[in-house]
This record gives C-alpha cells, structure tokens and sequence, in this order.
C-alpha cells in the first residue's frame, strides 16, 4: 500500500522576474516500510519537494497537486495546526550538515527533551521533576538505538563539541523518538567521510529493517545508495524522469539520464583505458530562469527528437514508470 | 577558563597602564605645566600617589578629588542603569517583533522609530522633556537627584541604595522621591539606548530566524512561540550584549550631556563645573574614573557572554 | 550550445553601476539623496540666501513668533530673536556651520582612519599589539570627555572644538576599519592574492577595498551622526562656538531663557539637528542595503 | 501562520497596557508630612559667607540678615521708623555725639551641632561684634577679610570713634563728630551680633575663619548644614526669644540657571525663587497659580564714561553719545520692560530726589551734528567692556552692548565689545585703557551718600565704582559738607544741587532703576522682602498646596 502518494505536484515560486516552475508534475509513490530514494542532480528540486511534502515552505510558493496523499490524510487540504501535528509525529526530516541543525547554546539532552512524545515531556513543575528519570531513560535508550553507546558525556556536551557523524545520529535518534511513519533524509551523509557515511546508511538500513519506517532518501550520488534502497526514482530539472524498483532501473534504465546515471558509477573491475575521458551528458544544467519547454533534458538529450518540445506523458510498464517519448524498450 | 581570565586580565593591566599615560600626560599639560624636573621621575611619583588613593585636592571645595568622584560617578551609573532596564522592557520586544515579522507593516514602523530615536540630539530631548510635564500639568521633578527636603548621608554613593537606609527617618518617601527624580533623565537616555537595542535584536533575531536549527525546530512541530522562547532568544543574546559593550562609552557620555540638562548631580555636572571653574585636575581622575570602570565593566560582559554561549567558549577552548 | 535569442542579452554592468540601479529602486534613498543636495547648496550659499545678515537688529520687531502664528511678519519667515535678528537667517548660518563642520570632520576622519586601520591591520609583531593596546585604551574614554579634554587643552573656540571632535572620533573609526580588513584578511581570495605576490598597496587596492563598501558607509554615517552630535552637544555646553558664531547648539543654549517666551527659538535648531541626521542616515542606509543587495 | 500573527498581537498589546498603567500610578506620590513643615528658596547666587559685616551680596543678605542674626534696631517696614530689636529702647544726648542703648536680657544664641552657648546675649556681644569692625588689634579684624577693603570697616571706622560697655545689658556709642546717620547704619544689614563666646570657642580651636562659614546667632532659624556648595539648610531656633518660626527646616537650593529656577517652581520643586529672567517676568505675570513680588531697590545700571582718555573727556561728547542711544530698545529688549527706566543716578522714592532735572532726548541726528561741530574723531573704534556673566545691574550685559554698538553705528561712531571675566576687568578698571564701561551701582542703605560718595568722590578708586576716574572739586566739597550737615533741609538743598551739576556734565548715562523680583506659589504666605536688607522669612507660613486642598 503506498504510503506517501504525490500526482502531478508543481511549485511556482513568483521572483522578480515572474513566475517560475520549478517542480513541473512530479509524483511520487513511496510503498510502506520500503527505502525509496530519489535521486537528482544537486539544484535539480529534490529539496523542494520535501518540503512541499512537510508544508515548510514560506509564502512565495505556489504548491498545486493533483494528489497528495499520506497513507489516507490528504496533506493538501490540512490546517497549519494539523500539520504541525502530523510534523512531529507521523513525517521527520534529517539534513544535510547535521551540527548546523542543532541548537548551539542548548545542551543535547534538553534538545532530545523537547521531541519525546507528549505523555513523557511533562509539562507543570512537579510532573517535570519526576519525569526527570523517564526522560533520561528514554533518551538513553533512543541513543543506543541509533549506536551512541556513551550516551550519558553526548548528551550532556553541546552540539560544537561533537563530530558531524555523531550529530547526525543524534539528529536520527529525534527524528525516530516518535518513531514516525516515513522518514525523509535530504542527503544526510554527503558532508562526511567515506566511514561514517556507511554506518549512517548501515544505521537506516538497520532502522527500516526493525522499525519497518519507510525512508525517503534524498541523494545526487547515485553510487552510494543505489544498492540500498528498494525504490529509485530520478528527477532533472524539477521533473521526475523515471522511478521503479531498483532491480527495473539497474537492470533496465530506459530513461537516456538514468543510462548516464548509471554509466557514471565507477565498476573498478572494467578495464577504462589510461587518461580516458569519463562519460557525461554535454552541456550543463539551465539556470531557473532559462529552462527548456517541454522535457527538459531537451537539449542536452543525445535521442532529442523535434517532439520533445512536448511534455512527455508519464508511461507505465508492470511499475516502472517513465517520462520519454523515446525509451529505450529492450525487449529482453 | 582560567588563563582566558588570566590573559584578559594581562591585557586590563596594560591598558589601565596606557590610561594611566594618558591621565598623566593630560594633567601635565594642563595643571603641572611648570614642573622642573624631568618627566619621568614626575611620572613615578604621579603612579605612586595614586596607588594610594591620593588623586590630588580639588581647588574649589578643597575635598579629595577621588571621592567626590566616585559619589558622581555612582549616581551617573544609576541613571544608566535604570535607563537600560527601561530601553530592555521596552526594547526586546519591540526587537523580536520587528525581527520576526521582517518587511510587514509592524516592522517599517517599529524600524523607522528606532532610526528617528538615533538621530534625535540628546541635549535637545532633554529640554524638551523637562518642560513637557510642566505642559502637562504633571508635578514631575526635573532638577537634581533627589528633593533637598530629604537629608541622606552618604554611605555607599548610590542614592537608591542611601536612601533604604533612612527609612526610619523618612520611611520610603526618600526612596520614592528619588525614583521620580530618575524617571524624566532616564527616560531621556532611554529613547537612544532603545533605538540602539531594536536595531540589535532586530539584527540578531533575523540573523538566528535564517540559521538551519530553527528550520529543524519547525519541522519537530514546535509552535511558533515556542520556537521564538526555547531556541532564537537564548542564541540571539550573545550578539547583542557584544555590541551594547561597545556602545558603552557612547551610553555615558551622552548621560553626562543629560545630567548637565538636568543637573542631575553625577559625572557630567561634576565635570562640568569645575571645567568651568578651572580646576583641571579634576579631567585626568575623570578619566580614570570613567575608562576603569568601561574596561572593567567589558571584562565582566565579556565573562557573562563566555558563561551564556557555549560556541563562545568554543574559541575560548580553541585559543590556546 | 543553443543561443536563443528569445532572452535578452544581459549587459554586464559594473558593480557601481549595478548598486546605483539597485539604489534607484529605493525612492525614499532617493528622495534623502535630492534633499542631501538640496543642504549642502542650502549651507553652501547660504551667505546669499539669508534673507537678512544673521546679526542684523531690527529694534522695532523683537520677538515675532513664526509666519503660521498671529502676529507674525511675513518679511522675517521664523520670526526673531530677542534682539530683533531674523531667525531664518540665523538658522541658515547655523546649518552651514554645524554641517560643514561635521562634513569636514567626517572626511578627515574617514581619510586618516582609512590610512591608520590598513596599516594597522597589515602590520604584524611588535608594532601591532602597540597600536592596539593604544587604541583599546583610546576607546575606553568616552568620545565627549575626550573632546572635552582637548577643547581645555586647545581652548575654547568653534575651529579647536572641530579639532578636538575628529580627534575624538578618531579611535572610533580605526577600530572599524580595523575589524572589517581583519574579516576580509581572514577569507580565501586574499590569501589567493597574497599567493600571486601582491605587495601590500595592491592588496589593498584589488582585494580588501572593493568588499568593504558596505561597513565602510556603516562606519562612515556612524562617525558623520557622532560628529554633529558631539559639535552641537559642545556648542550647547558653551564650550564651542563663542558669541560670535551661531552654531545650531550654541544657538539652542543663547534662546533657552527666552523658552517660556517664544519656544520656536530653541525648537527650530533642535528639529535641523534632527533633519540632517536623519537625512543623512536614511541616505546611508539605502546605499548600504543596495550594496547588500548588489553582493548576493 | 496567520493564527501565530494573533497571539502575538496579544501579546503586543499586553506589554503596551502594563506600561501605561506603570507610568500613571507614579503621578501620585507627594506624602503629606514632610511637606507643609519645609520650604524650599531658590535662590540664583551662593552667598560667598554667613556674614554681612563681611560680604553684601544680595545672596548673602537673604540667606542672613533675617533668618540668622538680630541687630540693634530695624527699620518698621510700614512706618519706616526706628522699632526695637535686641536693644529695647535707647537715649541720645543733646548734641547727637552720644548714643546709649538698653539689651533685652532674655537673649539666647542658637543651639546648634558645633556650639552650645552657656549664656544669653549680653553687651560683651554686641562689643565683640562692632569692636571686630572698629578696631584693627581686635584679634577677629583681618579673619575671612583683607584689611584695605573700602566698604569693610567704611561705615563705623569715622563714624563712631568708640563703644563702650555701661554694664551687663547697657552700651553707649561715642561718635567723632554729630552724625544722623548712626540709627541708620545699625539698622543695615552689617550690623549683626555676634556671639563671643563661640569666637573664643573657635580662637582656642584654632579655626577663626569657621565664624563667618558656620555662623552662630539669634535669628529664627540656625544653621544647620551646608552639604553641597548649592543646598545650605537652616533649622528653626530650638530656644526662640522671638515669636518662633512656623517652618521647621527652610532649604536654599542654588539654582544658577534662571529658565531652570522658573521650571522648578512650576514643577513644585521651589517654593518660592528670586531675580527671574526678566524676559520671563511678563509671562509669569500671566501665571495664575504664582504671585509675584516686585520691590524698588536702588541699584541703577548705568553706563561710565571714561573721562580721562578722549573722546569722553569734553562733555559735549558725553552728552551727543548719551543722546544718540535708544534707551527705550535696551529697556524692552534687555530688561523686557521690568525695569523702571530713569534719567537721574538717585531713584524717584529717595527723600533726595530732584524732580527738576532734564530728560534725556534720543536725538541720533542732533548728536551727530554736535560730534562733527566738536570735531569728533570718527575713525576710532571705542572700546566698551563689560563682565561677562550677568549680575543684579544687568540681566545680559552682552546684549546692552550690543545695542549700544548698533546705535552708535547708526551715526558712524566704530566701537567693538570686549567681554572680561572678573580677574580681567580689574586690571581693565585699573589701568583704565578703555572708552565705555557697562556696570551698575547698588546702594546698601537708603542715604544717598552711599550712592554718590563711591561714584563721584575723588578718593574713590576706579575698582570702588568711580570707573570714570571723575574728579572735581565743586562735586567733592559739596559731598563732604552735606555728610556734615545736620539740618535736613539743608541736606535736600546740597543733593539738590549735586544732582544739577551732574546732569550738566553726563558723567554718567543712567539706564534703569532695577526692581527685585521674587515669585512664590500661592500656599506661601507672610514673606517680608526688604530691598536693602534681604528676604525675611521669619513669619512665613506653608499650608498645603492649593490642589490637595480642593480635594478633601
């Protein structure tokens, strides 16, 4: 059953030189307790999407959605106060550099106080002091949870004295202390050291194994996490090109961008000759205000045709969907 | 922690020593210009004498320079701070206001008030206030610190702190007395030292609202206002107590102009008449007086801002 | 790859040229700038202008309240003094005198400050820490007890009182500049710089100058405000102007006693006070957010 | 979003209310007790010391005369006659060279925190207190005073050539030769009692100068402290002889500034203040909620012709210049008409005033014509001084001078201002290198001589007021001779007399007689202000502000 189901969802976001569509008729189908990750170059929209998703954005955005739904609440038509409701407790967001996301001048464990479920944050003084002791036990739990064995020095030092990875599985452990339904991370490891990024996945592996949370993993690296996501789908330019399993998109990319994508990943087995030059897709991303009508990977396309100029109608072959006017069907 | 305080006090050392030099060479020019002997040993025994408390004797009252000084210069400290609670009350949240709500109608008006209160000459204020009550028919003191009527020794030199200490002679009405004198120069210093903390916290506060922890806060569900009290205020106050530390010097010597207006009896009327009486002396332990008590008082702030952030304390742990 | 001529050429324009587009768009900077010029013409002609020298009496016509109120003559716009001077004219002579000090204050100041705070900031060792516990010492002493010390130093006059201001504000000014080429010496392009060999002056000149527009028109209109504040608060204590000029505070100091007769007389130099400031401060602040505008 | 807007408006609005509310609540706050028993006088000058004998200012006059000391006689102020004071009755012999008086003996000297007194007022006293002006060996004669000080021992040291004591509560004057004027100087305001046994007191101490700052007396009030140079307290007398005071602590707060003095009465600060601005005498006036008070003193300001140096040594000079000034433009715009204007040196109400004198035309035309028939220099600039902060001559002597300067400008005459502080014009005075000199003259007891004598006596130096180095003999042999007189009659003629011959020469341009001013609120009643000898605040009586009253 599909978690998260966003149809034709498009943003406009009106800057001084007029509008602009910056998400043009993405969707998005997220099966439960799966990892789905999208993948997009960085600047390609996927941030926005996210938050769209969470209602984060400020006024200037023009949000329209055919359908937007989380499991049966349609996101689109809630109030403020019911969303933030549905923020703390059914969706949590984990970004990109975690120390920066953390209060400077508040200890960790007051942070983590403040996200444990309502029941447990007490509110009058008396009821305080004797939650004291159950705070502290869940927040000791939650951490080891996440792999922070010396929960008690983390979590009485501040957010400056702790490294990135560690910040990021404090971030993780409050995103889950409400152990929500879906958890979105807008590329939670790319500023951090090839060591640390596998224990961060290992760890959100580990989560959607026990935990069943379905993840939605935002990335431009499509290396790294294509091996452990279940769903992929690829957006360019605010339009998501394809999405399908991730046995569909290795096996049988049909979408020329996803073909690239996948040629970038580097085999060390195969022999590329010394000094050769590495495949990319001539041309460069268009700037907001510059971009091509119709598909957008238009004119950097090696298939372009003249009938790209129209947008391509989303096909889809036993859930693997694809935008193109010209996929390469292999017949296999 | 402890060697930052050692450094910090290493470095009060040598400019309390600078100061010293400047004191020294002013008093030189002005009273001592026919000294003899040769600077340098006039300098030590200028050094030595005040060690020891002895700031010379002022030609007017013939009393010692040094405690008249401090009696004026405690009245001019309460005046300001009695000034910067009032600006804080009204100030802060005017701030967070404006900072919250950037480029709204609430914003321009907050924001055009607080530029008009810095450019308002202050003597010019002072007058208009101190005629203002009398336009109003309010019975509202504008002259001195306190009404002759009340006899308060002197104890510690702060008056709201004398005049406690008379209750049984003349119950609070000495205390409450005193307070109405304070309410029309404070409330004059007030409107710049307002202006000046809106400005800050408006800065500070839309300077934390971009920072990615109060996008993180959004996302847990926090309310508004619970965001605005848990997180932005506690990291929005370091800034802005570093910049009301610089603009220490100029809070002073716009409350001396003010107690000139007022005669209020503190620093500035102290200067003030015994520049206009000739007696020079009194300039260098003026100086003395006022820059001690800035660099002291910078020392402390800079002591309460490393116990308020943390990040502080980063750099400080960083330095060595 | 494919040169549309749909979208205009974009023509790269200068980063002066671009701030000044950006700075049209603001109209109140704008209007501030017209009514800056409009001053400075004002305190420049201002000898032509006066309708009356500022020390002429007219015996006959003490005391007129200004033209909107009964009574008035309309030859004498703001009424007279209790000599029979014509207030307009004085207050004319007072904005000359109190904005031209302060501009001429202000420039040395930025002129001097400018080349102390590089020097400063580029020196190194010995000579460094010097001029900065120098100047920490400096900033400790409020700029008015300073201005003060000097005035008994140099006595009493409207010239000495314009010395003793700039030299009070000196310090301010070297500070700023100080912490500003500190912050630009810090980030990456100047080391850059400083990797291709660049003696100090080129540094300077192509690498710390051009970004430090925005603090140095904060520093700039922070020194302007302090300089007529401090000129006008001197003259107003007497220790400025002598009887003969009639500068804005001193002229608010010669009509206080005359308050409960006509209160236009003190009221009229306070409110130029105000307008200049805030005139120029409006000015300021619309150039800086334009430059702010024009970095990102 | 929106409903966060909301909450925070309310919150907005809260602190607005709390604030209002803050600053009413402070409006109510004057208690009553300490109130209605203290009044408060603010006065413009500092008295420079607590003795008249010694100093006569006008701000030492009010804070002493009447509230500290007694003297032998006062004048009635309705009757203008003679009344007793400490002594009660007094007998003189046929020939006016002996005068003896009676003491009360239920005298007693103030009780105060440095002195104690043992025993009451007796003749020992009131000789200590005139043998300290008479005598030079007395051991008091050159404490707080140096000796060559002209109005110091003038009136007695050729008036009375002794005084002797008859017994414990009896003295007798012995005078050199007959003189009228005694009863008249024993009631000014120099002749105080002194309390002997606390200048023992202090000689032993080693302190005699402490006398004069920290006075001993018989008034109403006694002197309680002086804490800061602006503020000097007074008690009233805890053993009073007389009817005692119904203030307890009377307050002097100095107040220099005179817009400050009136804001400060407004304000409820003062409760009564001396010498206003005279530009805010008309508005005051208007006030409801104060009275004022205007007393004719006999202080005149008056410009002197330096008659040494040309141009002001020919009188035609003196009389075209003196014409050519607009008098009536200095009246309005220096003393805005709060001056009496005046074309004679002696005020209307003196008993020697010579109403047949003429006036003085404003004639700039005229007066050019005599100074070019005179042949009168015009390229000279004439060099008027004048001191340079205000004093009870002249509220702004900057500004008179300044009128001067246009009005001589009209008919071509150059002239340029010099302001000089007090050191300054002393060595201006002496070596006498200037044209003008704005100053003024204030008699201190109603005889004319004293108004004269300083002005136009040839012994009189330049610094004690002949600041026009005037010398002539006519003048001098007409001054000496009347203070001889006896008859009255003969002495009107003489001054009579004088007066012509004076406005015959010009010597000097009398520009007003000054009137004394002082403004209380209306809840101060029973002030006596005597213009010669100060304010007496003897029968002064506070009774709640108006407003409260209405209340209840």
């Amino acid at each position: 059953m599909a978690l998260l189901d966003v149809r034709n969802l498009s943003i406009d976001i009106n800057t001084a030189q007029g509008k602009i569509r910056v998400i043009d008729k993405a969707n998005l189908n997220i099966v439960d307790g799966s990892i789905h990750s999208l993948v997009g170059e960085s600047g390609s929209g996927k941030s926005l999407i996210a938050k769209a998703v969470l209602g984060l954005h400020n006024e200037n955005w023009i949000v329209t959605a055919d359908r937007m739904f989380l499991g049966n609440i349609d996101l689109m038509k809630l109030s403020s106060r019911e969303r933030r409701k549905i923020m703390g407790k059914e969706i949590a967001i984990i970004f990109q550099n975690p120390r920066s996301y953390l209060d400077p001048s508040k200890k960790i464990v007051d942070q983590m106080r403040e996200v444990l479920p309502k029941k447990l944050s007490a509110k009058h003084f008396l009821k305080k002091m004797t939650a004291k002791s159950t705070h502290q036990q869940a927040i000791k739990e939650l951490l080891h949870k996440v792999g922070v064995q010396n929960d008690r020095d983390v979590g009485n030092s501040y957010p400056h004295e702790l490294s990135e990875g560690i910040c990021q599985k404090v971030m993780i452990a409050m995103a889950i202390a409400n152990n929500p339904r879906l958890l979105i991370a807008d590329e939670p490891t790319t500023s951090m050291e090839a060591v640390t990024q596998a224990q961060i996945f290992r760890l959100l592996f580990k989560l959607n194994q026990l935990h069943n949370t379905t993840i939605l993993l935002l990335s431009n690296n499509f290396g790294s996490i294509s091996n452990l996501s279940d769903y992929i789908s690829l957006i360019y330019c605010g339009q998501t090109v394809e999405s399908g399993s991730y046995k569909q998109i290795i096996n049988s990319p049909m979408h020329p961008y996803t073909q690239t994508m996948i040629k970038t990943i580097l085999e060390f087995d195969e022999n590329i000759a010394h000094k050769s030059q590495l495949y990319t897709l001539p041309g460069s991303i268009p700037p907001a205000n510059q971009l091509p009508i119709g598909c957008r990977l238009g004119p950097r396309c090696p298939k372009a045709q003249r009938t790209c100029v129209t947008n391509p109608e989303a096909v889809n072959y036993k859930g693997h969907i694809i935008r193109c006017h010209f996929p390469t069907l292999d017949e296999k | 922690m402890f060697n930052y305080l050692l450094r910090r006090i290493y470095l009060l050392c040598i400019t309390a020593f600078v100061l010293t030099l400047i004191a020294f060479t002013i008093e030189h020019l002005t009273v001592h210009t026919h000294f003899r002997e040769n600077t340098f040993t006039h300098y030590l025994n200028y050094i030595s004498a005040i060690l020891q408390g002895d700031f010379g004797y002022s030609i007017i009252d013939k009393k010692p320079i040094l405690a008249t000084g401090l009696i004026a210069f405690s009245s001019t400290l309460e005046l300001c701070l009695f000034a910067f609670i009032i600006a804080c009350i009204v100030g802060v949240p005017l701030g967070i206001f404006a900072g919250l709500y950037r480029n709204n109608g609430l914003d321009y008006t907050i924001m055009s008030l607080a530029l008009i209160g810095l450019a308002l000459p202050v003597f010019w204020v002072a007058i208009i206030f101190s005629v203002l009550p009398n336009a109003f028919g309010w019975a509202m003191p504008i002259d001195g610190n306190i009404s002759p009527i009340y006899e308060i020794p002197v104890v510690s030199g702060f008056l709201l702190i004398d005049t406690l200490l008379v209750t049984q002679q003349y119950q609070f009405d000495a205390f409450l007395n005193h307070m109405i004198h304070l309410i029309l120069p404070s409330s004059v210093l007030a409107i710049f030292l307002m202006s000046e903390i809106i400005r800050l916290t408006r800065h500070a506060i839309t300077m934390v609202m971009r920072s990615n922890y109060i996008k993180a806060a959004h996302t847990k569900g926090l309310t508004r206002r619970q965001i605005v009290f848990r997180h932005v205020l506690k990291n929005a106050l370091p800034p802005i107590i570093h910049q009301l530390r610089l603009q220490l010097s100029t809070i002073i010597s716009f409350a001396m102009v003010i107690e000139i207006v007022f005669s209020y009896q503190g620093a500035g009327i102290w200067l003030f008449d015994s520049i206009q009486q000739g007696d020079y002396l009194v300039l260098s332990t003026a100086i003395l007086i006022i820059s001690g008590f800035i660099l002291f008082s910078s020392i402390i702030i800079d002591l309460l801002l490393v116990f308020i952030s943390p990040t502080k304390r980063k750099s400080l742990y960083a330095d060595q | 790859m494919l040169i549309n001529n749909e979208f205009n050429e974009q023509k790269i324009q200068s980063p002066l040229q671009y701030i000044w587009h950006i700075f049209k768009g603001k109209n109140i900077a704008v209007i501030a700038m017209w009514a800056i010029i409009a001053m400075l013409m004002i305190s420049i002609f201002c000898d032509y202008l006066m309708p009356f020298p500022h020390s002429q009496q007219h015996p006959d016509m003490l005391l007129l309240p200004p033209y909107w109120s009964d009574g008035a003559n309309p030859i004498h716009l703001l009424g007279t003094d209790d000599l029979g001077r014509d207030t307009f004219s004085r207050l004319l002579k007072g904005i000359q005198l109190t904005l031209m000090g302060a501009l001429l204050i202000t420039f040395i100041v930025s002129i001097l400050g400018v080349i102390v705070g590089a020097t400063a900031a580029l020196m190194k060792g010995f000579k460094a820490s010097i001029m900065h516990h120098l100047l920490d010492a400096l900033l400790t002493i409020p700029t008015l007890l300073t201005a003060l010390i000097l005035i008994v130093l140099f006595g009493m006059s409207y010239e000495n009182s314009l010395i003793a201001v700039s030299l009070s504000l000196l310090p301010q000014f070297i500070r700023g500049i100080y912490i500003c080429i500190e912050n630009e010496l810090q980030k990456q392009h100047i080391i850059a710089l400083r990797l291709d060999g660049a003696t100090n002056l080129r540094l300077l000149r192509y690498g710390i100058f051009p970004n430090i527009i925005e603090p140095f028109v904060t520093l700039v209109n922070r020194i302007f405000t302090m300089a007529i504040l401090e000129i006008t608060t001197l003259g107003f204590l007497g220790f400025g102007a002598n009887s003969e000029q009639v500068e804005l505070g001193s002229l608010i100091t010669k009509s206080l006693e005359l308050f409960y007769l006509s209160p236009y007389l003190v009221l009229f130099p306070g409110l130029a006070i105000f307008l200049i400031i805030i005139i120029f401060n409006i000015f300021s602040e619309g150039v800086r957010h334009s430059v702010i505008e024009g970095e990102d | 979003m929106s409903a966060d807007k909301l909450t925070d408006y309310h919150l907005l609005m809260r602190f607005i209310l709390t604030y209002i509310s803050l600053i009413f609540l402070s409006g109510c706050y004057q208690s009553e007790s300490t109130l209605t028993n203290s009044l408060i006088y603010c006065a413009d000058k500092a008295p420079s010391s607590f003795n008249p004998q010694i100093s006569h200012d006008i701000a030492t006059l009010d804070a002493t005369t009447h509230q500290l000391y007694n003297r032998l006689v006062k004048i009635d102020p309705i009757s203008q006659r003679f009344v007793a004071d400490i002594a009660t009755h007094w007998k003189v012999n046929e020939n006016k060279t002996r005068y003896t008086f009676f003491l009360r003996e239920d005298v007693n000297f103030h009780d105060t925190s440095f002195f104690s007194p043992t025993r009451k007022l007796n003749a020992d006293d009131v000789i200590f207190s005139f043998k300290r002006m008479l005598s030079t060996q007395h051991p008091y004669h050159s404490v707080n005073s140096d000796s060559d000080n002209y109005l110091y021992n003038h009136p007695f040291s050729n008036l009375v050539s002794d005084v002797v004591k008859i017994d414990d509560h009896t003295i007798r004057f012995l005078l050199n030769k007959p003189d009228a004027t005694l009863l008249a100087n024993l009631a000014a305001h120099y002749s105080v009692i002194h309390s002997q046994q606390y200048a023992t007191q202090l000689l032993q101490a080693g302190h005699p100068e402490q006398i004069d700052f920290k006075p001993i007396g018989t008034g109403p009030y006694q002197f309680k402290a002086n804490s800061s140079k602006n503020i000097i307290r007074y008690q009233s007398h805890k053993s009073p002889w007389q009817l005692p005071a119904n203030i307890e602590n009377l307050i002097f707060d100095i107040t220099k500034n005179s817009t400050k003095r009136y804001a400060k009465l407004l304000s409820g600060e003062c409760d009564i203040i001396t010498n206003p601005a005279s530009s805010q005498v008309k508005h005051i006036s208007k006030n409801s909620e104060v009275s004022l008070s205007s007393q004719p003193t006999g202080n005149i300001a008056l410009v002197a012709f330096n008659t040494k140096k040309s141009p002001f040594d020919s009188a035609i000079n003196r009389h075209a210049l003196s014409n050519s000034i607009h008098l009536d433009t200095i009246l309005e715009a220096v003393f805005f008409d709060t001056a009496l204007a005046t074309n004679t040196l002696l005020a209307e109400h003196s008993w020697a005033y010579n109403p047949r004198i003429t006036k003085i035309s404003y004639s700039p035309a005229h007066s050019l014509q005599e100074l070019t028939d005179n042949k009168f220099n015009f390229s000279q600039s004439l060099r008027i001084i004048a001191p340079v902060k205000s004093s009870i001559f002249n509220p702004n002597f900057y500004k008179t001078a300044e009128l001067i300067q246009s009005n001589w400008l009209d008919i071509g005459v150059r002239s340029e201002i010099v302001l000089l502080r007090p050191s300054e014009l002393d060595i201006a005075l002496q070596s006498g290198n200037y044209d003008v000199y704005l100053t003024g003259s204030s008699p201190y007891i109603k005889d004319p001589d004293n108004l004269f004598r300083p002005l136009l006596s040839c012994n009189a130096s330049a610094l004690e007021g002949n600041s026009s180095y005037w010398c002539d003999t006519k003048m001098q042999s007409i001054l000496d001779d009347t203070l001889l007189e006896i008859s009255f009659i003969q002495r009107v003629k003489n001054y009579y007399q004088l007066q012509a011959l004076l406005q015959a020469q010009r010597v000097y341009l009398p520009i007003a007689h000054l009137l004394r001013f002082d403004v209380f609120n209306d809840n101060i009643t029973g002030i006596k202000i005597d213009p010669l000898t100060g304010i007496n605040f003897h029968f002064t009586k506070k009774n709640e502000p108006i407003d409260m009253r209405e209340e209840q």
